[in-house]
């Protein structure tokens, strides 16, 4: 009954989708690389909302859960990564990681 | 083994062992094995002849084994003797006999003997199979071996880079002749289906695909045949256009000059011509070319004799020139007048250059005329051998040399294929001839003797009894030989009915071709005075600029080194490095670019690396979308 | 399972003579050669023998061995003769003499495993000669370019990586065309008759439609015309032939340019005669472009393989161009070119590495007058020189003239113009010669040794039977063609 | 009606919300700042799940990635005094040149994706049928019951792999 | 209700899914003994040996069960989520093949460091998981937590050596491009899904068939995205840029495991998704697949060229390879799926035995490297006339990179020709041509390696040393054993794909 047509949730998602991926982009900082990542997977989680009610199945519920696991893992490895990196080289500018190249 | 075949294993024997032994020979041993071989080849010839000539069958052939079969047309290796073969192997076995004889005196110094005689051999071997062969391709190795036994002698002295030059001259000038002539026996066989000569000749007359033309071509195949054939002659007798090695190949030892480069192989060419004249007979308008070729050459050549210095040069000149008065007569029809003075030339040419070669050795290797003169009284058998050889060469009625010229000069006024303007050639040569005949003997043997006094005339004692018996012996074949006439009428076919015409040849002809050398005498007499007679004031070489220009043979070394030389060095040398290899390696180039560039990208930076994915998706898109 | 036998026998061997290199043997010198020099004999004997025992005349493609090999794919391992490959292999035997003979003395380390990629090598040439399967003569003809790439690249000279390099991309991409070109006949045997086939035999009853065939030929005629070699494909051969080692250059210009004529003839001719007819005058063109082109290229060099090298490639011009010329007698002038190139260039390349041995330059400027010092080598070096250029009376000079005037039936022009390369190879020929033999003698070498007159005498005594009695080869050779 | 209405601009309302507090989030200063506008743009989202029918989802959105994920994110940042981006006053990186090529990508694969997803009309709608927890759980425990598992072990790998890097360096190690 | 109902009768695991899933469920419970191990007693010899085990063991149950008729025919669904048959096993049992390469590999390379790795096994086990999820998924869902358990446990191994100058940024560089492709993933996933509706490959390829040509577009993105995320893993340009330095940057033994589990598994699945959904017959995505395929070889080829690092070179020759292996997805019809399956796989093992013998080599250099107290990698012209030193090294580094260049004798020849057979018979003559191109460029860059081995030169390497572990009883005899397997595979392939069909 609502009128909320799926291509507005899917436009919708894409919108966070890039607006994460230009953050993983642009930032030079590792964290703000990790949090725009999160921006991604939250949107993808929205497009997997909207087709699961447009189905009227729990599979797209299911899928955003299991997203949400993959964000959860990939943030606790991130963050030691992250920690491992500021203790190494005392800054989070990812730059700073490009030694290998060629 | 009948005996025809057996006639060039004596010379390949004696070149076999001479090869193998090598230095391991004495001189003795050597020179009797090589002139051995050498007279029993010539009796053995001789012997042939005599059974050829009493013999009803007009042929005598000796079939070895098949060479190779083309389709169906056999190629044998197998010979072929009839009149005109049998003059040839004569004049070869014979002259070249007496020629061994020398050479064995003369270039007994030689610490090279036994190789000098081995190449002589193997050089009458290839001339033998040469005008025995009964078809092209046999002919043809025969041309191609006398090729190389004249590149190899004319280089005999290899150190002197002169020789080298001259030797590699001869053999490349040659050999475009040759592939004319290979080109020539293609069409022969795709028009006629046989390369055997006798078949070809006899085919030639009948096939009428050959001698018409078809409706495309403007030229029948006869006619393409005869002048890639005539380009082989040319090739091989110095003939205008490809004359230019003959004089250069004098580089070679003066037996070599004498065998080859005078009596047998130059005229190859004009046995070549003799032996296809079935298919030249269908083509009338390349006799005339032969005809015309002739008469340049001998002009030519005559001309750039009156200013040669060196003798061996002089005879040089005036052995082209003889050959174009036989290309004249081959042009103009008269076949056996052509090979009749083909023989005679040979005698006297032989005596000419050995007696010089004779003169050469005793004042030890001096070649200049200039710096001769007054040997009348040091060597008067030399110079009376040497005035016979000229007086042949001139033509002086009762030589030898007088009669085939005449028969020449005789048939070409009335000549279809030579005519009027040709027989005038003809004479304006023999004035020449005559002209510079007088002129190199005045300079040679008469005036004031110009080498130095001291000089010693060596006078090898023990051998010149020898040495002197082949000059005797070929003074006499000289002087003589023009009462043997051979006529060989009966092998030529005449021309095509169709373009026999009956100019008849007025009376005064034979008046004036007697007298020309006369006039010529006379002339040189009163304008080369100065070398006659015995002055003090010296003989200065005139260098004018005209002079020059017939001395080095009238500029077509030149020209040829502009045209053709220089160019093909010039684009070899460019071209060094291939350049379709370059073109390929621009391919690696180009890919090794690609890796530069790629490996930019590769800048290990995250950043890139996630805008990077981030594009490429975006073109992946575009390609889907579009 | 003789043909099996001899294949693998020269490979046995092979490890044979790499194990007897080992240090355990240290103790016997000069194992490996030995090892080699004999097996090839007595597998050459043994060859001789069969074919020579066997009870028909290899007018056809007689079956030896036909066992299912990647029965997927319907791959079968079979070989078989007829008389085209058999000369083919007897030459190669020949040579494989010459090559151990060439190297005996040049190598000195490492040479154990030399003589295993000599022989690998000559197995594998023997497996593209007898291969009905085409992928097994795909096979094959990979194999054997591995050893030879080592040979090159271990014993060459100087540049030789470069050179091994080049060699092997040029023939490994051409060759990946040809595998494209076999695998789509393949495909269209199984479109038509259900069955995916690789047998020669069953191509030969394909009909396949003209447009098809046209790029199939192609596939095939590219990776032959490359190892010709051919104009434009031609500028591996240079490379490799210079840098390689004695052996090897004889190797490469002997027998490896041959498997390009022989699948000319074998594949691309039989298999698709309509269309390469179609294609005939362009392969001529090539074929004349290259013959003047290599003459040329020859004239220009100043190193003695390089000029060889070019020189090669001119005489296999005379070979295309024959091949091409649908027409028994230029099939027969082919032959005859094959095996007589084969002699001639292996013989020249030979005194090459010889002089090399003595003077450790293959540049003709440091040579000179060697005559003086050597006159038996000066002998065969102009023996060798003339048959480069096609003197009557050796083998070449048959070769080349049949091959000409066969062509000249079909393509006069054409003709008239390759036979301009008559000249160009007196050209060169002569340069050659005089610019090693004649002239001022620069230094003392000395004359041939035993070893190596016996090399030269034998290949100069094959030439010289050759040309006076080609009869020989025609006579066997040409039944193919009936 | 006017209900319905209101959900509607509830929906686009919290998007509008999401995507302002997302791009806050990219663009932001300070991190912490930074974490919470990702915190705000996390609960509009979950506003939306509930509105699209899944209150489960929503819940979720809330209590783990908000609650604890995101809890994560601040803890770090506490612990290792992360506060404020030091990357973003670094020399090199002052100025819009920095953005103006990823923001470009960016907006050429958005258009792409809605162009796409535009003329795909795709002619379905959302209906408010709620997918409730029941359903969700069947579905899980039963078909996805591997899945289940499976991201156990995944779980599992993060925490090695986030151990493994976090543990202090080992004494005296070479390399 | 009745969605109750029949979700109720799919959930029950049948007897006989227990059997055909055995393989992975001792995997996974074998990773569960190994975290008890690890609580009970710290020993790195201790779980070196039990990993091998663990690992012996699946391989050996998959391939009983190959041997078995259990996988005959369409092969076993396994709720939704999992699907194997013969192929699925095929390839797990390569990948556990593979792993336990890298698990022996990595002995040595782990003494450098003082501390107890046991969680690094641990990793190598969860990725082995991971993979083996992902060969048998017959569904998104599983195939994406298959997909990240891979990538996290790799990113946890990429970094192991924490100290190394490289670990962090490599480590970094795969955490966050993966995270993001995995995004991209999930993203055309979602797209799939709300078109299509359903999750499971199986079933959607009668939803494409039949769907109007702009929901094929919008479908077709979706697919491209989803490939793009598989494209990242099996680093096919232009998604390959991170390879090179992760590979470089990751433990040996790990760039092997990278280099081959992950890539095989990834492949299989992407084979698997495309031949169920059908999508060769999707226009658009035939032409992304070419485009990528050509960029891979042309790209991984050309960077190739005059790279030193061997790791390096591995990773660019890899990218290449599996450019090649894309010729697979376009196969004309039904039919010759299994065809093309066979090819795949066979493909697939010649690359696997030759990495596996080049790193075998690569770690015996690494070794003496460390031992002359030279901590970097090795590069190629330390293989300087190894031929003529360590004769039976050299010989296998020789097969096996034959067998990359695909030259005859060597087992990727054969997969060569099954490529260009499928190639040919799909009539996709751009492929053939690249392939062709792209071997010829291949080459200039494996013979000089070859070479190199050739060059005569002072053996400056003191002692050759050999990869210990359970597997390499005696270091030689394995090496021999590699050589004469790759040989007698490439001469005689049949006796293998007999097998795979």
């Amino acid at each position: 009954m609502t009128e909320i047509p799926l291509t507005h949730v899917l436009i919708l998602s894409s919108l966070l989708f890039i607006i994460g991926f230009v953050g993983v982009v642009v930032r030079k900082n590792t964290l703000f690389m990790l949090m725009s990542l999160e921006v991604m997977l939250n949107a993808v989680g929205v497009a997997f909302i909207g087709a699961g009610s447009v189905w009227q199945e729990a599979d797209g519920q299911i899928m955003f859960m299991l997203i949400l696991t993959l964000a959860a893992a990939e943030v606790a490895v991130g963050l030691a990564l992250l920690i491992r990196m500021q203790r190494r080289y005392r800054t989070l500018n990812i730059d700073v990681l490009n030694q290998m190249k060629g | 083994m009948s005996l025809l075949a057996s006639l060039p294993l004596y010379p390949l024997l004696s070149f076999l062992i001479l090869i193998s032994f090598g230095k391991r020979l004495s001189w003795v041993m050597a020179s009797w094995v090589s002139v051995g071989a050498m007279a029993a080849a010539a009796f053995c010839s001789m012997y042939l002849v005599h059974q050829l000539s009493t013999s009803d069958t007009s042929v005598i052939t000796a079939h070895m084994w098949q060479w190779f079969s083309i389709g169906n047309a056999k190629v044998n290796v197998s010979f072929y003797l009839d009149a005109l073969s049998a003059v040839m192997i004569l004049v070869v076995t014979g002259v070249g006999f007496l020629i061994h004889l020398f050479a064995a005196i003369y270039m007994k110094s030689d610490e090279n003997f036994t190789r000098f005689m081995a190449y002589m051999n193997l050089f009458i071997v290839a001339m033998l199979v040469l005008v025995l062969a009964d078809n092209l391709v046999l002919l043809y190795l025969g041309w191609e071996g006398v090729g190389l036994c004249s590149f190899l002698l004319i280089g005999f002295w290899y150190q002197e880079k002169s020789n080298v030059l001259a030797a590699r001259k001869a053999f490349i000038v040659t050999r475009i002749g040759d592939t004319a002539m290979a080109i020539g026996l293609f069409l022969l066989f795709k028009s006629l289906a046989s390369l055997n000569i006798a078949e070809i000749n006899q085919l030639a007359q009948t096939t009428i695909s050959f001698t018409s033309n078809s409706m495309n071509a403007e030229h029948s195949d006869a006619y393409w045949a005869a002048l890639l054939l005539l380009g082989g002659a040319l090739g091989k007798s110095a003939q205008l256009p490809l004359q230019t090695w003959l004089p250069d190949a004098m580089a070679g030892p003066t037996p070599v000059s004498a065998l080859i480069h005078a009596a047998t192989m130059v005229t190859a060419g004009v046995y070549l011509i003799a032996r296809m004249n079935g298919v030249f007979l269908m083509a009338p308008e390349v006799m005339n070319y032969v005809a015309w070729l002739g008469g340049t050459t001998l002009l030519i050549a005559g001309v750039a004799a009156l200013a040669q210095n060196d003798i061996k040069r002089v005879l040089a000149y005036s052995t082209m020139s003889q050959i174009g008065y036989m290309m004249l007569a081959l042009g103009a029809g008269a076949w056996s007048a052509g090979v009749f003075h083909l023989m005679t030339h040979a005698f006297f040419k032989a005596l000419l250059f050995l007696t010089a070669g004779a003169v050469i050795l005793a004042l030890h290797h001096q070649q200049d005329i200039f710096k001769m003169g007054g040997l009348l009284k040091r060597l008067p058998v030399e110079a009376t051998l040497f005035l016979v050889g000229l007086a042949c060469l001139i033509a002086l009625p009762g030589t030898s040399g007088f009669f085939s010229k005449e028969a020449i000069i005789a048939s070409l006024w009335s000549s279809p294929t030579a005519g009027p303007s040709l027989w005038w050639c003809a004479i304006l040569g023999a004035l020449l001839t005559s002209i510079y005949s007088c002129r190199l003997f005045f300079l040679a043997f008469l005036g004031k003797a110009r080498f130095p006094e001291n000089l010693v005339i060596s006078d090898h004692i023990e051998t010149n009894k020898l040495l002197r018996g082949a000059l005797f012996i070929l003074a006499l074949l000289s002087l003589f030989g023009g009462l043997v006439t051979v006529d060989l009428s009966s092998l030529f076919s005449s021309y095509k009915p169709s373009v026999v015409s009956s100019i008849d040849s007025p009376s005064w002809l034979h008046v004036v071709a007697i007298t020309t050398p006369f006039i010529g005498i006379i002339f040189s007499w009163f304008y080369y005075r100065r070398y006659r007679i015995v002055t003090d004031e010296p003989l200065t070489v005139s260098h004018s600029a005209w002079i020059v220009f017939c001395r080095n043979g009238l500029g077509f070394d030149t020209l040829y080194s502009r045209l053709l030389i220089k160019p093909y060095c010039f684009i070899a040398k460019l071209n060094k490095n291939d350049v379709f290899d370059q073109i390929l390696m621009l391919i690696a180039w180009y890919v090794r670019i690609w890796r530069d560039i790629l490996s930019v990208s590769q800048s290990g930076s995250l950043r890139w690396f996630a805008a990077a994915f981030g594009l490429s998706l975006v073109g992946l898109i575009c390609v889907v979308i579009l | 399972m003789m043909l099996t036998f001899i294949i693998f026998g020269l490979l046995l061997s092979g490890s044979v003579a790499w194990v007897t290199d080992n240090k355990v043997f240290a103790g016997i010198k000069f194992q490996a050669k030995w090892v080699s020099l004999l097996s090839v004999l007595a597998l050459g004997s043994y060859f001789l023998l069969l074919v020579y025992f066997s009870n028909n005349n290899f007018q056809q493609l007689q079956l030896f061995e036909r066992v299912s090999w990647i029965s997927s794919l319907n791959i079968d391992y079979a070989l078989a003769l007829d008389t085209l490959s058999i000369t083919l292999i007897v030459l190669t035997f020949i040579l494989a003499v010459v090559c151990i003979l060439v190297s005996w003395e040049e190598i000195q380390e490492k040479s154990g495993f030399y003589y295993f990629n000599l022989l690998a090598t000559f197995s594998g040439v023997i497996g593209v000669f007898s291969a009905v399967d085409m992928f097994l003569f795909f096979f094959f003809w990979e194999v054997m370019l591995i050893p030879m790439t080592a040979i090159i690249a271990i014993w060459g000279h100087e540049n030789r990586y470069f050179a091994a390099v080049k060699f092997f991309i040029f023939t490994q991409v051409s060759s990946l065309l040809m595998l494209v070109a076999i695998i789509a006949m393949a495909y269209i045997h199984q479109q038509q008759t259900g069955v995916m086939s690789f047998y020669y035999q069953d191509w030969l009853t394909l009909d396949i439609k003209i447009d098809v065939a046209q790029y199939l030929m192609l596939g095939f005629f590219i990776a032959f015309a490359v190892k010709l070699p051919s104009v434009p494909f031609h500028s591996w051969l240079p490379d490799a032939h210079t840098q390689a080692p004695t052996a090897g250059s004889v190797l490469l210009a002997g027998i490896l340019l041959k498997t390009g004529a022989y699948g000319l003839i074998r594949f691309v001719i039989f298999l698709f005669p309509q269309a390469s007819e179609n294609f005939a005058p362009i392969a001529a063109t090539l074929a004349v472009i290259s013959i003047l082109y290599g003459a040329k290229m020859a004239f220009a060099q100043s190193d003695f393989k390089r000029l060889v090298a070019y020189s090669s490639i001119s005489h296999m011009g005379f070979v295309m161009l024959a091949i091409f010329s649908f027409n028994e007698i230029a099939y027969q002038g082919a032959i005859v070119t094959m095996v007589a190139h084969g002699l001639s260039s292996a013989a020249l390349f030979s005194l090459a590495g010889m002089i090399y041995q003595r003077i450790h330059s293959r540049n003709l400027d440091d040579m000179g007058g060697f005559w003086q010092s050597a006159p038996r080598m000066g002998g065969f070096g102009l023996a060798f020189a003339a048959a480069a250029f096609g003197l009557p009376g050796l083998a070449n000079f048959v070769g080349e003239f049949l091959s000409l005037v066969g062509a000249f039936q079909v393509f006069p022009i054409m003709v008239v113009f390759a036979s301009l390369g008559l000249i160009g190879s007196a050209i060169y020929g002569m340069l050659l010669f005089q610019k090693t033999f004649q002239g001022v003698p620069l230094q003392q070498v000395q004359d041939l040794s035993v070893r190596e007159f016996i090399i030269c005498g034998s290949l100069l005594g094959l030439l010289v039977v050759l040309g006076l009695y080609p009869n020989i080869i025609l006579g066997y050779a040409f039944g193919v063609f009936a | 009606m006017s209900s319905l209405a209101s959900i509607e601009g509830l929906f686009y309302l919290a998007a509008t919300i999401a995507i302002v507090a997302s791009l806050k989030v990219v663009t932001g200063k300070n991190t912490v700042h930074a974490l919470l506008y990702l915190v705000i743009s996390l609960l509009a989202v979950a506003v939306c799940f509930y509105l699209m029918g899944a209150p489960f989802a929503a819940g979720l959105e809330v209590i783990v990635y908000a609650g604890a994920i995101l809890v994560l994110f601040v803890f770090a940042v506490m612990m290792f005094g992360l506060g404020i981006d030091e990357t973003h006053n670094a020399p090199q990186s002052r100025g819009l040149s920095l953005w103006v090529g990823p923001v470009f990508l960016g907006i050429l694969l958005l258009i792409e994706l809605i162009f796409v997803i535009g003329n795909s009309d795709l002619s379905l709608q959302l209906n408010n049928q709620i997918v409730d927890s029941k359903e969700v759980g069947m579905l899980l425990y039963g078909p996805y019951l591997l899945a289940v598992e499976i991201s156990s072990f995944l779980l599992l790998a993060g925490l090695v792999a986030g151990y493994h890097y976090a543990k202090p360096d080992s004494r005296g190690g070479r390399l | 209700m009745n969605q109750v109902e029949n979700i109720v009768e799919v959930t029950v695991f049948t007897a006989e899914m227990f059997v055909v899933l055995s393989p992975i469920l001792f995997l996974s419970f074998g990773i569960v003994l190994a975290l008890l191990l690890i609580a009970w007693q710290r020993s790195q010899k201790m779980i070196a040996v039990f990993s091998q085990v663990i690992l012996v063991f699946t391989l050996l149950l998959s391939i009983h069960l190959l041997s078995g008729n259990l996988l005959s025919g369409e092969g076993v669904q396994i709720t939704t989520l999992l699907k194997v048959d013969q192929f699925s096993y095929l390839s797990l049992s390569l990948l556990c093949l593979s792993a336990l390469a890298v698990v022996s590999l990595s002995g040595q390379a782990l003494k450098s460091q003082i501390e107890v790795h046991d969680e690094y096994y641990l990793l190598i086990l969860l990725v082995t998981l991971g993979a083996a999820i992902l060969v048998a998924s017959d569904h998104f869902a599983s195939m994406f937590l298959g997909f990240e358990l891979l990538s996290i446990s790799l990113v946890g191994l990429v970094g192991y050596f924490r100290e190394h100058k490289y670990a962090v940024e490599a480590g970094f560089k795969y955490l966050i491009l993966s995270a993001t492709a995995s995004s991209f993933m999930l993203l055309g996933i979602a797209f799939i899904y709300s078109q299509t509706g359903n999750l499971s490959f199986a079933v959607n390829s009668a939803a494409v068939s039949w769907s109007p040509v702009p929901l094929q577009l919008f479908n077709s993105v979706g697919i491209l995205l989803f490939f793009s995320g598989i494209a990242f893993k099996l680093s096919l340009a232009p998604f390959h840029f991170w390879a090179p330095d992760v590979y470089e940057g990751a433990p040996t033994p790990i760039t092997l495991l990278m280099a081959t589990v992950s890539k095989v598994a990834m492949f299989t699945v992407l084979i698997k998704c495309c031949f169920s959904q059908g999508y060769y017959n999707n226009e658009y995505f035939i032409d992304v697949i070419i485009i990528v395929a050509l960029l891979s070889m042309f790209v991984g080829n050309t960077l190739a060229l005059k790279q030193q690092n061997i790791k390096r070179l591995i990773a660019y020759s890899s990218i290449a390879h599996f450019g090649y292996l894309l010729i697979i997805l376009l196969i004309s019809s039904e039919q010759s799926i299994d065809f093309a399956w066979q090819s795949a796989l066979f493909y697939l093992s010649a690359y696997i035995l030759a990495n596996i013998s080049i790193f075998t080599i690569v770690m015996a250099y690494e070794k003496e490297l460390s031992q002359n107290a030279q901590e970097r990698d090795v590069r190629i012209d330390d293989w300087q006339s190894m031929f003529w030193h360590r004769r039976t090294e050299a010989v296998l580094l020789i097969v096996s990179i034959l067998s990359l260049a695909g030259i005859p004798l060597t087992m990727g020849f054969i997969g060569k020709f099954y490529l260009l057979n499928q190639a040919v018979i799909s009539q996709s003559w751009w492929l053939v041509s690249g392939l062709v191109i792209g071997s010829g460029i291949g080459l200039a860059y494996y013979l000089p390696i070859i070479f190199t081995v050739f060059k005569p030169g002072e053996k400056h390497m003191l002692k050759s040393h050999h990869p210990k572990g359970v597997l390499v009883a005696s270091p030689r005899i394995f090496i021999t054993l590699l050589i004469i397997i790759s040989f007698y595979l490439g001469v005689f392939p049949d006796s293998f794909s007999q097998y795979i069909m």
